[in-house]
């Protein structure tokens, strides 16, 4: 029995963090938390890619190429997000998510 | 085809010529000029239809062929199945031709004095032109189809003359009545015709149709070999019946006999020309003109037989307890026209006696049955009232109307010599000759009642004291009125000695008897006589409350109640139990569904969109769960 | 630039524009350039009778052209051509009369709404660019271009009614827009299957009747088809958009509504359904006579409650279109033909009630039957009129309708070889009945209206027609007695077109012309 | 050099944005004609090489009559979208124009590349450039409640489907060994992993479209973003959806497209009746046209029904029907917008009396996306709805016309506030700029002319017949 982690624990790993993410996305009331949830989504998917490139496509570095891609894409989402969080923070001294229903139906 | 009756089609196209140009352009500017043109039209009708009676018989003295004056294809349904107008001649249509133009131009003439005063005449004088028209036409028609227009064109012109008083509510429901009860009748008549046509193209299909003809031609669906194909497709009987409707509708026989009385409502002339001389009789002549037919089964004839002899009977005894003159006129009418059917119905191919006669009873009946009405008229010109009670005593001041009136209600009672004698003996004779005893009983029946309740009317009438102050005051009517009244009276006392039945022969005519027993004038005669002599007794000096029916009097004066069954049907069943339901249906439930299925719409419009709660996490569950969903999808279906 | 046929479709159209471009304030120009408009259009669509009459003469066409229809005065223009659609415009004989009276209806219509105010600028704009569309259905013959024309035809109703109209006019105009376009969605679906079905995909009606489609493709395409012309035709039970929209509508659209448009539906399923799907049809048949049969007398017994004489016309119109499924579906000569003429005949009387019906209530200011009583005396030129069209309706002989119905009556009666003949006899004995009953309402609507005393009080003002109405009346009651007096000039110009109709069913009938 | 329009638009973009931190306050009203303009450069390079392919980045980039076509109308929406807000006085105040137009811009280069990748990678890349500067624009109205909303609810959505996405595509990645779309789609065989990647893709299409059931944010989004960019967001981005959605289903997996036949038309029967009934009872407009769109989004994807991609050229033009259509809706509701501040539809009471040309416009804009004749929206409706036919889905047909009907019955809605219902008091007829009678002129032609005259389809159609042979041989 090796304790070298192989494609199917790292695959566990990251399953777990993206169902964690996910989790997140669908329970916290703040919108913050719900941002969090979405970039341990987000990240989980990065490290997808890495393992994928590692076990399965060892000689290209596409995937590797692709986690990078995929981290700069969830830092422009983060500070975005945040950036609208700050301005509805201004307005509401909330950003409790649960809140935001002035337009529904 | 015989090119000198070519110009036959001259006696239906001038009325109807005066009826466009008096209804476009006469009659919107004067009245006067409408009348005058309407009845020269007629008048030149008449003389034209009197020279080609005179040409036709002498030609042909004993029963003539049938010939196609004039005829063009008027509208192709399909190949081999084409509505023609013509003009056929043949004994009867040229007799009725006769009939028609005598009498409406008699009519037309009366009506010039009697409407003088009446605002509405250009109108009146139109729909009386248009009715001559169609009455001719009906009378010519050389097939089926042109019957069937015709048919109802006099309809149409029978409403629109019994509706010309249209501001009286009452002349307005009668003049529906009249036109929905015959137009109720006329549905048979046209799934008669829908079943002949269909059935003679059959025929025509296998059989072939001889040069010349088509499949709606009476010639055609008379023919021998047309009505045995029929017979054998046992559907002879039934198409017949559905026919003899149509013209039981029209000639007011009971069941359908409800519209007539009503039709009074019309002006009198009108009543004397539409609802006693021609149109009424139009049923009588369309079962005469498809007699072999009819012949063709005996089931059909025995039908128009029994339904004839009842009408007769149920008239007349209604006709005993009417107080308004024309209505008794009218259910003498009725009465009459059941002798014309059941002659018509005793008749047989190999022993026509009953077509003949009927056809002779028709032929005098227009006359005196006319000058009848004609002379009501003037009494009620002269009386501004229906009511005998409200009469009496006219014999003095209306001299010459009495006269009249006198001729036709002998002719009518049967007494020889007058016209009427000739004509119901030989009805009678025919009901014995083909062994129809019961009938021969209700004919001779009927016979002395018909004497009874015209000599009611004409004593309490005429004979006795005024009973009212108009009648105290009544006066002859003026020349123009009282001219049809003496010619139409000549007529009355001479018509029997024309040589009728001489003419409309069959040509199947086997030879037997055409003369009833030795003893049956002397009855019938007799009949009357007594008729005559009850009424008198009885009316002779009438008691005061004469007018008002008690007992089972009212059961007669109310005709049995027999309007009140219609109007139950209809009123009490068909219009809140048909017709009620069906467009409650359609606003409830036809319409229900439509805005049901928009409100569903709506409504499920608002339920998906609560699903829009405004929650972003709920749209990330639903986002989610799509993506399940649809992974689970992939894996049911495409796996 | 243009053939007759295109001028025939974009008068109207200019017409519409012309009339926009007048200046708002000038209320009497826009009727007049109206009038002018539809006037034009009655000589050119006199020009375009007048040609096919020469060139089908000329053709010898009198016995039509065997299975196909033959057109005349063809113009065909590439359009999207990938997708085998053209603009391809012809006349066959019905088409001819249908545009007769399309022109006839809209003349009138023109002359009676003489007295439009409110925003009469629109409302003439908007009533000839419906006219664009019933005229362009009555002469595509490309399966795309009829759709179009078809739906062209149908949406501007909403803004007639919505506008202009009476009455909960919001409801009915959606209620009838709404309807009318759902039917017109089975009829895309039928048009898309018709043209995918074929060897080559094209919408040329004339290439598409060359190819028979497989049995189980009609069976299911056909009653999607006429059910989707049904409902503009009125068909049981999809009829209830017409009373409410007739009696919400303004008078011109009435007329045009119920005289020309309800034909779009018989003309349809006439000329996509029976035509392209023969084969379907035989199997529908007998679904199709029942749901007619029913149509006939349902409509005629129920207009019999009206009160309200919009109602009771739209009642009446219900019963009368079922007279031309009625005969579409006898699936014979006698009865196509009848249907045909009795669109043209329904037509013209149901646009003469409209129109008078609108005169009557701009005097009385009433619909209502009941309150109504003894006009005729201060109105004799409409109460003649309307007797005249109400004996129309009646099937009086004389009068066109009767024309028309004794065609459906025989049609229905001699049946076809696919049905039970016992079947159709017994329905279209059920049909004659109806007869009775139209006499019933018509007579006694009419009656109550015209006859009978006259409430001086109320009524006692009133005037009778004035020439404008008169014209437009006057031509239609003439249209009405022409039709009737003389039909063999009506059905020279229809039958000859209609034998491709039959021959694709394989009649009957027509194999006996020896007879 | 056939890549030069994106190299105009970025020019333009970083152009815009600095020189709008240097330009005095004044001067920035040029701002809009020089986005414009550049969009017309753009457009105008486009259409001089529009029947040309090549490749770039050895094959990263490609270039076809397809994604010219994708291009144009890209272009054509953010134009639309620029012309809008020009001259808009209430959207002036509140905005920073210099970032406002190089964001748009920017997004234009994201949507354009878009259509051009032919990886995962750059595909991503470039749908998050298209995708993430809208959360901002969502959110311009600073203070708005509205605004704010609609942009929170939008980036966490969005960053949501970018996870999922992103999931996907690391299974996809997984399952080949690589990022290229052909590879992928080649290598692509059926097991339970690859349906999981798959669902989650589309999950990530259907956010870009706005299909059912991912199309939640549509409505709050559409109702709180400014007026403009709800009118770029419904053009130009559900464009680029399409354009995404063609990478997947034709780029990727056409071999597969034919078994896939019920989930395309499971969700286009989804989309367009939920958008359908949930629009019957909006009462903001701007809501209402969310859901309108939503079920425009079902009718769009009907195209993709059919083993042959020939529903390319259909749904292409009826794109560039949208685009017009769309954006004549959106003239008008900013056009009100702009002059009163209301978006509800019982503002529109009267606006037939008040400003007829304009109530006319907007009907006709109506009805063309009801899809009725002669309207382009009833021709494009046509093709797409051919389409399925001719894939034997004659249902599918059936449920999209029953739709369309139901469509018509809230578009007449609008047209009877503004037609039938009387205005409300002292309404008087508002002024129009003469840049709005520009769009709108432009638009109302593109919406009456794009149907009637067959130029256009028969252009789209020849270009995409090479692409469609390329296709197919594949």
């Amino acid at each position: 029995m090796s304790l070298v982690p192989g494609l199917e624990h790292w695959f566990i790993l990251s399953t777990l963090f993206f169902a964690i993410g996910l989790y997140g996305v669908l329970s916290r009331r703040s919108a913050v938390g719900v941002l969090i949830g979405v970039e341990l989504m987000l990240n989980s998917t990065a490290l997808n890619f890495v393992i994928f490139n590692r076990y399965l496509a060892t000689p290209f570095l596409d995937g590797a190429v692709m986690m990078i891609f995929v981290i700069a894409v969830a830092a422009a989402e983060a500070v975005l997000a945040m950036a609208i969080f700050v301005q509805i923070f201004r307005s509401r001294h909330s950003v409790d998510i649960s809140t935001m229903t002035e337009m529904r139906y | 085809m015989d090119a000198g009756f070519a110009y036959a089609w001259l006696v239906p196209a001038l009325p109807l010529l005066s009826f466009a140009i008096v209804g476009l352009f006469i009659a919107p500017r004067s009245r006067q000029a409408a009348g005058l043109v309407a009845t020269a039209s007629v008048l030149a009708a008449t003389v034209i239809a009197v020279i080609i009676a005179a040409q036709y018989y002498v030609a042909f003295p004993s029963g003539g062929d049938a010939i196609i004056a004039w005829s063009f294809a008027w509208l192709e349904y399909a190949p081999g199945l084409t509505a023609t107008i013509g003009v056929l001649l043949d004994p009867i249509s040229v007799l009725l031709l006769v009939v028609v133009t005598v009498v409406s131009l008699l009519v037309h003439i009366y009506s010039l004095g009697y409407m003088a005063d009446d605002p509405g005449s250009g109108r009146y004088f139109t729909f009386l032109n248009l009715f001559t028209f169609s009455m001719l036409g009906l009378v010519v028609a050389p097939n089926i189809l042109q019957m069937f227009i015709c048919w109802e064109l006099v309809g149409v012109s029978s409403f629109l003359l019994i509706g010309y008083y249209y501001q009286k509510p009452s002349a307005v429901a009668a003049s529906k009545k009249a036109f929905i009860v015959t137009r109720f009748a006329d549905v048979f008549f046209l799934i008669g015709i829908l079943l002949l046509g269909y059935q003679g193209f059959q025929v025509a299909a296998t059989v072939g149709v001889p040069d010349g003809m088509q499949v709606f031609d009476f010639l055609f669906l008379t023919a021998p070999s047309t009505v045995g194909a029929l017979g054998d497709a046992s559907l002879l009987t039934i198409a017949m019946v559905l026919v003899f409707i149509g013209a039981a509708g029209k000639s007011a026989m009971f069941p359908l006999h409800i519209w007539l009385p009503d039709a009074m409502e019309g002006p009198t002339p009108v009543s004397a020309l539409i609802h006693a001389a021609t149109m009424v009789v139009a049923g009588i002549y369309l079962v005469a003109r498809l007699f072999p037919a009819f012949a063709g089964s005996a089931d059909a004839l025995s039908v128009a037989m029994i339904v004839g002899a009842f009408t007769c009977l149920f008239a007349a005894v209604i006709a005993c307890t009417q107080n308004d003159i024309k209505r008794v006129l009218a259910f003498s009418t009725l009465s009459q026209l059941g002798y014309m059917m059941f002659a018509l119905g005793v008749a047989t191919l190999a022993s026509p006696l009953g077509y003949a006669a009927s056809l002779f009873h028709l032929f005098t009946h227009a006359f005196f049955k006319a000058l009848l009405f004609l002379g009501a008229g003037a009494v009620i010109h002269a009386v501004h009232s229906n009511s005998i009670w409200e009469m009496g005593g006219l014999a003095r001041r209306m001299p010459v109307t009495h006269v009249t009136f006198l001729i036709a209600t002998l002719a009518i009672a049967g007494l020889p010599p007058l016209a009427g004698f000739f004509s119901k003996d030989l009805i009678l004779a025919a009901a014995l000759v083909n062994h129809h005893p019961v009938v021969f009983a209700v004919g001779l029946l009927v016979a002395a009642l018909t004497a009874f309740y015209m000599g009611r009317i004409y004593i309490v009438a005429f004979l006795g004291k005024a009973r009212s102050d108009s009648a105290e005051k009544a006066h002859e009517a003026s020349p123009v009125m009282l001219a049809p009244l003496l010619i139409l009276a000549v007529l009355s006392l001479g018509a029997g000695f024309i040589p009728v039945t001489e003419f409309v022969g069959l040509p199947s005519d086997s030879g037997h008897d055409h003369h009833g027993p030795a003893w049956l004038p002397y009855v019938a005669t007799a009949a009357g006589l007594a008729g005559l002599l009850i009424a008198w007794v009885i009316y002779r000096r009438p008691t005061e409350g004469e007018a008002e029916a008690t007992g089972w009097r009212v059961v007669l004066q109310r005709q049995f109640y027999s309007n009140e069954v219609y109007l139950f049907v209809t009123k009490r069943i068909i219009f809140p139990f048909v017709s009620a339901p069906i467009a409650w249906f359609d606003r409830h439930v036809v319409d229900g569904a439509v805005n049901l299925t928009g409100n569903l719409t709506r409504w499920s419009g608002i339920v998906l969109s609560r699903l829009q709660t405004g929650q972003l996490q709920t749209y990330a569950t639903w986002f989610v769960g799509g993506v399940v969903v649809i992974g689970l999808l992939f894996w049911w279906w495409v796996r | 630039m243009g053939g007759p046929v295109t001028w025939l479709v974009i008068l109207p159209l200019i017409t519409a524009l012309a009339i926009l471009a007048v200046s708002s304030n000038r209320t009497h120009v826009f009727r007049w350039v109206a009038l002018v408009g539809t006037g034009l259009h009655l000589l050119l669509t006199g020009f375009v009778t007048w040609q096919y009459w020469v060139q089908a003469s000329r053709d010898g066409a009198t016995t039509g052209d065997g299975l196909f229809t033959k057109l005349y005065l063809v113009e065909r223009v590439p359009w999207f051509e990938s997708l085998g659609i053209q603009y391809l415009v012809g006349v066959d004989g019905v088409s001819v009369a249908m545009i007769i009276l399309t022109s006839i209806v809209i003349f009138c219509g023109v002359l009676v709404s003489w007295h439009v105010v409110e925003r009469a600028k629109e409302f003439f704009a908007l009533l000839l660019i419906l006219v664009t569309g019933v005229f362009g259905v009555f002469v595509s013959f490309d399966l795309f271009l009829f759709f179009i024309f078809y739906e062209l035809a149908v949406l501007p109703m909403y803004l007639l009614i919505g506008i202009w109209g009476t009455g909960p006019k919001e409801y009915s105009a959606m209620k009838l827009t709404i309807m009318l376009m759902a039917s017109s969605a089975l009829i895309l679906v039928g048009i898309l299957a018709l043209h995918h079905g074929a060897p080559v995909p094209t919408f040329d009606l004339t290439q598409l009747a060359q190819h028979s489609y497989p049995l189980a493709f009609q069976s299911w395409v056909f009653p999607v088809i006429f059910i989707g012309f049904g409902v503009i035709g009125a068909l049981y039970p999809f009829h209830t958009w017409s009373p409410d929209g007739h009696a919400s509508a303004p008078t011109a659209v009435s007329m045009l509504h119920a005289g020309v448009l309800m034909k779009l539906g018989g003309y349809g399923a006439l000329r996509v359904g029976i035509y392209l799907l023969p084969e379907g049809a035989k199997e529908w048949a007998l679904v199709f006579m029942i749901l007619t049969t029913i149509n006939i007398l349902y409509g005629a017994l129920a207009a019999i409650r009206q009160k309200d004489l919009k109602y009771f016309t739209a009642y009446s119109s219900v019963s009368h279109c079922g007279f031309v499924l009625f005969g579409l579906v006898a699936l014979n000569s006698i009865g196509i033909q009848g249907a045909v003429i009795q669109m043209f005949s329904h037509g013209i009387m149901t646009a003469l009630f409209f129109a008078l019906i609108g005169m009557v209530y701009g005097r009385t200011h009433t619909r209502m039957i009941p309150e109504m009583g003894g006009l005729g005396v201060r109105i004799p030129w409409l109460a003649a009129c309307f007797y005249i069209g109400g004996l129309a309706s009646l099937g009086l002989p004389g009068l066109f309708g009767f024309v028309a119905e004794s065609h459906v009556f025989l049609g229905g009666f001699f049946g076809n070889p696919w049905i039970d003949t016992t079947l159709t006899r017994t329905l279209t004995i059920i049909a004659t009945l109806s007869i009775v009953v139209t006499a019933v309402y018509v007579l006694r609507g009419l009656g109550t209206v015209f006859q009978g005393p006259l409430d001086e009080a109320r009524f006692g003002h009133l005037t009778d027609a004035t020439l404008t109405e008169r014209l437009g009346s006057g031509i239609l009651v003439a249209v009405l007695a022409i039709g009737g007096l003389v039909p063999f000039l009506f059905l020279d110009l229809i039958s000859p077109s209609l034998v491709p109709f039959v021959e694709r069913l394989g009649d009957a009938l027509i194999r006996l012309g020896v007879l | 050099m056939y890549y030069l329009p994106e190299l105009v638009i970025v020019a333009a973009g970083f152009f815009v944005l600095i020189s709008d931190l240097f330009m005095p306050k004044h001067h920035r009203k040029y701002l809009p004609p020089l986005s414009l303009g550049a969009a017309a450069i753009a457009i105008g390079l486009l259409l001089a090489n529009v029947n040309v392919a090549a490749e770039y980045l050895g094959g990263r980039f490609v270039i076809s009559p397809l994604t010219t076509w994708f291009k144009i109308i890209f272009l054509l929406g953010g134009a639309f979208t620029v012309l809008l807000t020009w001259n808009s006085k209430r959207f002036e105040r509140i905005t920073a124009p210099g970032e406002f137009f190089s964001i748009l811009l920017f997004t234009q280069v994201g949507m354009m590349c878009l259509i051009s990748s032919t990886d995962l990678a750059s595909l991503y890349i470039s749908l998050e450039l298209s995708t993430i500067p809208l959360f901002a624009l969502a959110a311009w109205k600073r203070g708005d409640k509205y605004s704010g909303e609609a942009g929170i609810k939008y980036v966490l959505y969005g960053a949501l489907a970018s996870a999922l996405l992103l999931y996907g595509f690391g299974l996809l990645y997984a399952s080949s060994g690589s990022l290229d779309l052909r590879v992928v789609g080649d290598t692509f065989t059926a097991t339970p992993l690859a349906w999981i990647a798959l669902a989650l893709v589309i999950s990530g299409v259907g956010f870009k479209l706005t299909l059912t059931p991912f199309h939640f944010w549509a409505a709050d989004v559409y109702q709180g973003a400014p007026t403009p960019v709800t009118a770029y967001l419904s053009v130009a981005s559900k464009a680029a959806g399409l354009a995404f959605m063609f990478q997947i289903f034709f780029g990727m997996f056409g071999a597969q497209l034919a078994e896939w036949q019920w989930l395309i038309a499971a969700l286009a029967t989804a989309s367009m009746t939920v958008g359908n009934l949930i629009a019957i009872i909006q009462r903001n407009i701007k809501r209402f046209m969310a859901f309108s769109s939503i079920s425009q989004a079902g009718y769009l994807i009907m195209g993709f029904i059919g083993p042959y991609p020939e529903g390319a050229p259909a749904m292409l033009f009826y794109m560039l029907i949208f685009a017009f259509t769309n954006m004549a809706v959106f003239g008008v509701i900013m056009w009100y917008d702009d002059e009163t501040g209301r978006t509800d539809i019982n503002d529109y009471h009267g606006l037939s009396k008040t400003n007829p040309v304009l109530a006319l416009v907007m009907l006709l804009a109506l009805f063309s996306l009801a899809g009725v004749p002669p309207m382009a929206g009833f021709v494009g409706k046509f093709f797409l709805f051919s389409i399925a036919a001719k894939a034997g889905m004659h249902w599918l047909v059936a449920v999209a016309a029953i739709n369309s009907t139901i469509s018509l019955f809230y578009y007449l809605r609008i047209v009877r506030a503004m037609y039938i219902e009387t205005p409300t008091e002292g309404q008087r007829r508002l002024p129009v700029s003469p840049v709005m009678q520009t769009t709108l002129a432009v638009t109302t032609a593109g919406v009456i002319f794009l149907g009637v005259i067959p130029l256009f389809y028969n252009l789209i159609e020849r270009h995409l017949t090479d692409w469609l042979r390329w296709f197919a041989g594949w």
